[in-house]
């Protein structure tokens, strides 16, 4: 049996798979399916400061290979989170890593203090795809500056591992995670949805009720796994790589172009028992190619 | 709740793009309750991407279920074309069901292929003491499906076309307050806008009612929030908080 | 009838339905088709000054309802395009539009003069996906300022409309868009392919001989529709709209979404007659709504 | 070239992933010639989403051809599960065929499925006055195909299995030599490790042969450039300037 630990910064997992934030819930929906022990971790659905009631549906499109999703960051807030979601993590044996997303710098401070020393949390992803709305609303994640400054205060702000998840909509992938690398994150998380569309041409409006959503699934992989294979070519920041998962080849090609984790999104609601089976696919990938640890297979390609 | 390969035992089109589906599948048939539904890959290929839900048509208890479904795109015509030994890719049963309310008269209103759901409720309400009226409106008669099953199990039936080929003309929410009365237990399943004009008539005559509902899925399960309609308090999601719902709780 | 003539700055194309550079060669392979005079306009494949051999093979990798090429602007280069390619077309009764391409200003300025007074060309469209070897390589497209001067060369160079092709690897593709309108462009083709990477985990390198390359088809038509929409919503200047466009149903969205006219390119490979068949299927469209002109369904989209 | 939808009108199985399938396509049998193709779009939806090439494994003249084919992928498998009846969308014929040479012997040289083509460029050395011989390797005695119907219309056959299960055990290149002889005219079509090395002992010996060369295409008409293998002065592509290539031409 091949060896599937890895390391990320001080964070250990069994083993390279984990669930994309916001595709899992809390890790809940999935028992009847399998033991989410059986993930290298979960990373929780995004908690916002305050209550969010999320966007007006339609929330969801389905597009070839891909699906749009408006979710809007529905989520009870920090103070249900801390009170009602935590709790419900308790038996689950994995890293539990909780996602925060903010409007203000300081949103993403108050969520990273407060979620610091909650029991069970191993590390925060921030989530940098939302508007600043002191810039104007252009999203943090597309300025290395804003980037950067969010990664310092909420490093400072926390004890916590912290992985800066980044959008895939700029112009320039690398600069994005320089920047977080330079401030102090652990890992970065590549890549969230890209800004997408879809018309009803009966009705000739938008079909999803905010206009514009996230396109995510196998459409995205290859976008996905180029920017992770840039970013590991031209950093030492550990990368956790998604984006249209949904086999053991596709998380393979992650890991060998660079990525030390994998999330699985999308993948999720099209099969379930994905993650498990990736697993597996992994395993076997590895045994046949006589790998005694996975760590044999990261970052690999050069090309 | 279950993910596991249902094997089509006999697929019937009962019209032109309209099937049942009949699926050996234990685990699903012996825990299915009407109004819950299944969600089916119809192809390991990535187009289409997700899962199709279809409500269970009904069960057997022990070994089969059916459902019954029209074509309207990709994923159902993909379906509508396996022929009986395929193994079909299938979740379930997921949702909320209808609960079962001691009514004096059990009201039943189905539009179009909303008969699906309450085809498998009314088969349990048969064994309840009340009787039971099936309003069942489409467009025309050749959209009405299942007529000798229903009418063979006991079920009063009133049909309603809108081109009047059969039954009353006219619309299901045109007469449905002849059909109400105090005491009486509403299951509705339709197009929403039936849903509405329905929940409307019903909650002026100081009634309520529950009412199965259909949106676009993500994963089926609760974890996506993708699914959601409006309710009093927020959003309530169609996969896990539904698909039925007490009318008194939704916001149109 | 519905009227399907379309108005591009002083272009007036018979139909909205356009072919994509680079993915119909010079009109000639289609002919075997259905006659390419049925198109509204030809966009021609892309010219360099220089002959180039193009990228090592494999070029070409399909992936999920997407396809990456690293063609690498294989082309015979200028003297011979003019010698060889355009008598070529000469019988071909439609708008046909060159595409330049160059890695300095001043290769696009050569190509626009020499192009200028070419019989037959209608207008230039000016591919700025490159890479600006004078700024370390970065590609024109990603920069609003290197739009700029680009399109203001190329406009003062020629006398033929000026269509900027823009590239959707940016975080702000209003921007680039702004700068083409500002600096003079006619018009702004949307969008290029978005790049892209697949690994082979057997021989553990990337497919392509190229190593990355461009995505394109229906994997990618959320993203770029959602481009055109904001386009649309934000500049006055004319788009003609691409990314994976299949469908009668697909062009109109684009339409709708705010493109003037669309152009197929991926499909022409699925479907040789898809453009034909798009034809068809908005004039059924426009007549089924009772249309009398394809203008009324251009830019209704709100949201 | 033609598009059209051509009926599939027999489909047998000749192994565990191998298939021949006939399609009745008049405007395709009529000009197809031995080392063309057809490009097959093997499903209406966008995964897979390019068209799947296959060479034309013999044609009637008249109204049906056929193609040798096996499962790789996704796109051989759901053109495997047609059934007789269906439409296939099909464009078709493509490529430069094989140039028939006046040689004093036709040696023609198949590793694997490369055999299609060659097939059907054996059907057409018959009608002339030279030998036709065969040097037919494959893996193991499982993977030979159609050696009937070779052996019945006339072709003298080698066979050449890696693990000796039929015919001489080895590699059809390890063994060529022995067949070559000046003036002799050379065809081949296998994987691109047997065309290398044949192609070089084809040079060694003084002689020159024409190849067959398989490729990942894109438009499959010429138009994208993105299917080119290396030739001396620059790029050629397969789909177009080949699938039948001059072994002089290429680059390895
Ligand atoms: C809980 C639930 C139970 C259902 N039960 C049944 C059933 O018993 N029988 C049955 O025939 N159908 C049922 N449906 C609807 C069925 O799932 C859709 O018709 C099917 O998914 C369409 O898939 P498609 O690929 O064929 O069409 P698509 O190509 O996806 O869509 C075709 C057209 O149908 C519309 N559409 C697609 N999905 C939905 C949806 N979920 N709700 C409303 N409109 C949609 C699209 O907007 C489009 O206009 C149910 C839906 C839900 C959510
Ligand atoms: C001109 C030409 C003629 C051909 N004639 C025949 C024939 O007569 N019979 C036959 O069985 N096959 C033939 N092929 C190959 C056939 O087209 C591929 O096997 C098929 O496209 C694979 O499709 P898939 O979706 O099943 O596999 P995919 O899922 O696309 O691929 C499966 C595996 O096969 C490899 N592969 C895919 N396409 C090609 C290709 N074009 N060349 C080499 N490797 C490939 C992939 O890299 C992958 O490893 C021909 C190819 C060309 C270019
Ligand atoms: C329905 C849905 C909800 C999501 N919600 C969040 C979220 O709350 N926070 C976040 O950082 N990413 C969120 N994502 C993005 C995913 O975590 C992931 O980055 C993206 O979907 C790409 O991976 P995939 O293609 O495997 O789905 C969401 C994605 C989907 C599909
Ligand atoms: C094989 C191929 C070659 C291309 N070559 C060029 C080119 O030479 N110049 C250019 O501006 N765009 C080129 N493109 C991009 C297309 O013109 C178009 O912008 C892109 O493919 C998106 O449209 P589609 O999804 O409909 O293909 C090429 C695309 C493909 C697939
Ligand atoms: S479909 Fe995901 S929550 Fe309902
Ligand atoms: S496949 Fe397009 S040129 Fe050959």
């Amino acid at each position: 049996m091949p060896d599937l630990e890895i390391q990320i910064g001080e964070l250990t997992l069994k083993n390279p798979v984990t669930v994309a934030s916001g595709t899992f819930g809390y890790g809940q929906e999935y028992e009847a399916f399998y033991d989410p022990s059986l993930l290298g971790a979960i990373f929780l659905k995004s908690v916002t400061l305050e209550e969010r009631p999320g966007n007006p549906p339609p929330r969801l499109v389905e597009t070839p290979a891909g699906l749009i999703n408006s979710i809007g960051l529905q989520n009870v807030g920090l103070d249900r989170f801390l009170d009602e979601v935590v709790p419900l993590l308790e038996g689950i044996d994995t890293v539990l890593i909780a996602n925060i997303a903010g409007n203000t710098v300081d949103e993403y401070v108050q969520l990273a203090e407060a979620l610091s020393d909650c029991p069970g949390l191993a590390a925060l992803e921030v989530n940098v795809s939302c508007p600043n709305v002191k810039e104007g609303g252009i999203a943090f994640g597309t300025s290395a500056d804003m980037i950067r400054e969010v990664t310092q205060e909420v490093v400072a702000a926390s004890a916590l591992p912290i992985i800066v998840k980044l959008t895939p909509n700029v112009a320039d992938i690398v600069s994005m995670a320089h920047a977080a690398e330079e401030a102090g994150a652990t890992a970065v998380s590549l890549v969230n949805t890209f800004l997408a569309l879809a018309i009803d041409i009966e009705t000739r409006r938008p079909i999803l009720g905010n206009a514009t959503g996230g396109l995510s699934g196998p459409a995205i992989k290859p976008i996905a796994l180029r920017m992770v294979w840039q970013v590991a070519r031209s950093t030492n920041i550990p990368i956790i790589g998604m984006g249209g998962i949904m086999t053991g080849t596709d998380a393979i090609e992650f890991l060998m172009a660079g990525a030390t984790a994998i999330a699985v999104g999308t993948a999720n609601f099209v099969n379930p028992l994905a993650p498990v089976e990736i697993v597996k696919e992994l395993e076997m990938f590895l045994e046949a190619h006589h790998h005694t640890s996975v760590r044999e297979i990261i970052n690999v390609v050069e090309g | 709740m279950h993910k596991l390969l249902a094997k089509l035992i006999d697929a019937q089109a009962l019209a032109s793009g309209v099937f049942v589906h009949t699926y050996h599948a234990p685990e699903i048939s012996r825990s299915a309750e009407p109004g819950q539904f299944v969600n089916i890959r119809v192809s390991s290929s990535v187009a289409p991407l997700l899962r199709r839900p279809f409500s269970v048509l009904s069960s057997d208890g022990r070994e089969q279920f059916r459902i019954l479904f029209e074509v309207k795109g990709q994923g159902t015509e993909i379906l509508s074309r396996k022929q009986p030994g395929a193994e079909v890719d299938c979740v379930g049963p997921l949702g909320q069901p209808f609960q079962i309310k001691a009514g004096k008269l059990n009201l039943v209103i189905a539009g179009g292929m909303g008969v699906a759901p309450l085809f498998f409720l009314m088969q349990q309400l048969r064994t309840k003491p009340y009787p039971t009226l099936l309003l069942y409106g489409v467009r025309t008669k050749a959209c009405l499906y299942l007529v000798d099953e229903l009418v063979a199990s006991g079920v009063q039936l009133q049909i309603f076309t809108d081109d009047g080929s059969a039954g009353q003309q006219g619309m299901v929410t045109d007469f449905v307050e002849e059909y109400m009365q105090p005491g009486c237990a509403i299951y509705a399943c339709g197009p929403m806008e039936m849903i509405k004009v329905l929940t409307h008539k019903v909650h002026s005559a100081g009634l309520e009612c529950q009412v199965s509902l259909e949106n676009q899925l993500g994963c089926g399960v609760g974890a996506c929030l993708g699914c959601v309609v409006k309710v009093h308090d927020g959003y309530a999601r169609v996969c896990c908080d539904g698909p039925v719902f007490d009318s008194n709780a939704l916001e149109f």
